[in-house]
């Protein structure tokens, strides 16, 4: 069997999964999207955060034909079928970079660092990279 | 208390591996039971039997298999990960088992703790 | 409230681990410095004086074996750090509800 | 293993997947099909060709559930159901239809 119809364990955490990471220099932005997708399965209470280079994750218009690496920035497209619907940036993060959400691959909240700080801290299980 | 652990980076380039294996061993010693420790990204290499550090060096592969045997510890080692390190079934050591992103998952719904050591 | 603690890893002159954790871990969460997380530690560098106010609101330690590796035994820390060895990093982790590593 | 398809070699995993995912064409897909013993009509070509879509638009093959959601958002709540994808692919639509399709094994698998 492939699947999971039923994973259903009765326990439901607070799962959070920070990105720090610009994409394509180091495989840690990639895994940590492998290990979202996963998780998702769980029927746990799943958020997904970027904060510092991981909103580089979520930059429109990334064409990685010329360095040979999947353009993994489109699947962020999918979390939404994963049921992956609690997406935060960071204010502080994206401004420091220049950019806004319009600059972003999918529809995110952006939220200042006291807001965001405040969300962290009812977490259960916090997995960065 | 159950604790699991995740491990990110092999046992040579970081520290994270050895940061890890002191923080299982003070929790063995504390009475706390360490519910799995899983290895993903580079931290697959930590399984691999083939690794010969120089003699004058810590095994951390042994002290791994070792700690896990002795103590009954789920030694899981993300296939994925491992799979594209070239890291298969006849070359992991002793004491670890190869398994699916779903077991860290489950670590952290399990545990009352999960930690987790990486670069 | 759930407390949170933090661990950090990085070097201040390195990477921004430490600024980003400052800026979102709320008061009255704690902060464990380990490997090269130890040298923000360190009181009289040029960061010392951002985590010496935190003190005030976090609860900020220091893996001892991780100072005494670098050299950092006899060098001043930061007033109100307090220094842990292995098992009271297992003890931090097991009093606070839920931790979080800054890699 | 490899399939032998108009006069050339496909490589492929030892599951049946196929290496490269750029050497996939129609004809293949009905050379893996049979190997399957999955009779390809246009209610599995359907989803065949969704899956292609899903993983050119978003460069993954989504698990069972997802695939299931993802059809029916698309496709409506007929097809968008497991019992219909299963009756087309007996062993696990998002596997099976992922290897006719000449795409990576489903992310998501645990």
């Amino acid at each position: 069997m492939e699947e999971f119809e039923e994973p259903g364990p009765e326990i439901v955490k607070r799962f959070m999964y920070v990105n720090r990471r610009a994409p394509y220099g180091t495989i840690y932005a990639h895994e940590c999207l492998e290990v979202i997708l996963v998780a998702a399965a769980f029927d746990q209470d799943v958020s997904v955060v970027f904060v510092d280079d991981g909103v580089y994750e979520l930059k429109k218009g990334q064409d990685t034909t010329d360095i040979g690496l999947k353009n993994f920035s489109k699947t962020y497209g999918a979390l939404d079928d994963y049921d992956v619907e609690k997406i935060y940036v960071e204010k502080e993060s994206l401004e420091a970079r220049g950019l806004t959400a319009d600059d972003l691959v999918i529809p995110v909240e952006v939220l200042a660092a006291k807001e965001l700080g405040e969300i962290m801290a009812k977490q259960d299980i916090v997995l960065g990279s | 208390m159950k604790i699991g652990i995740l491990i990110n980076e092999g046992p040579f380039t970081h520290q994270a591996s050895d940061s890890a294996y002191r923080f299982t061993v003070a929790a063995l010693a504390k009475g706390h039971e360490i519910y799995r420790v899983f290895f993903y990204k580079d931290g697959v290499n930590n399984a691999n039997k083939l690794s010969e550090p120089q003699t004058d060096d810590r095994n951390l592969v042994s002290l791994w298999s070792e700690l896990g045997q002795e103590n009954d510890i789920d030694l899981v080692v993300c296939v994925a990960a491992a799979l594209r390190r070239g890291i298969k079934d006849e070359i992991v050591k002793e004491g670890f088992r190869i398994s699916g992103l779903g077991q860290l998952v489950e670590a952290g719904i399990q545990a009352d703790r999960l930690v987790v050591f990486g670069d | 409230m759930k407390t949170m603690l933090h661990l950090i890893n990085k070097s201040p002159f390195e990477k921004n681990s430490l600024d980003s954790c400052l800026r979102l871990a709320q008061s009255g969460s704690s902060i464990l410095l380990i490997e090269d997380g130890v040298y923000a530690a360190v009181a009289n560098t040029e960061h010392a004086h951002r985590v010496a106010a935190r003190t005030r609101d976090l609860s900020i330690y220091v893996l001892g074996p991780d100072v005494a590796a670098r050299g950092l035994s006899d060098s001043p820390l930061i007033d109100d750090i307090t220094v842990v060895d292995y098992e009271g990093f297992v003890d931090l982790v097991a009093e606070h509800d839920a931790n979080q590593s800054w890699l | 293993m490899a399939y032998e398809c108009n006069g050339a070699t496909v490589e492929a995993d030892e599951e049946g997947y196929i290496i490269d995912i750029s050497a996939w064409n129609p004809d293949l897909a009905l050379l893996i099909a049979e190997g399957e013993n999955i009779e390809m009509g246009d209610d599995a070509w359907e989803v065949v060709n969704f899956l292609r879509n899903y993983y050119e638009e978003y460069q993954i093959a989504p698990a069972v559930r997802v695939l299931t959601k993802a059809i029916k958002k698309k496709l409506g709540a007929d097809k968008g159901n497991s019992k219909y994808l299963y009756e087309l692919f007996p062993y696990g639509p998002a596997k099976q239809a992922c290897k006719i399709a000449g795409l990576p094994k489903p992310t998501g698998c645990i």
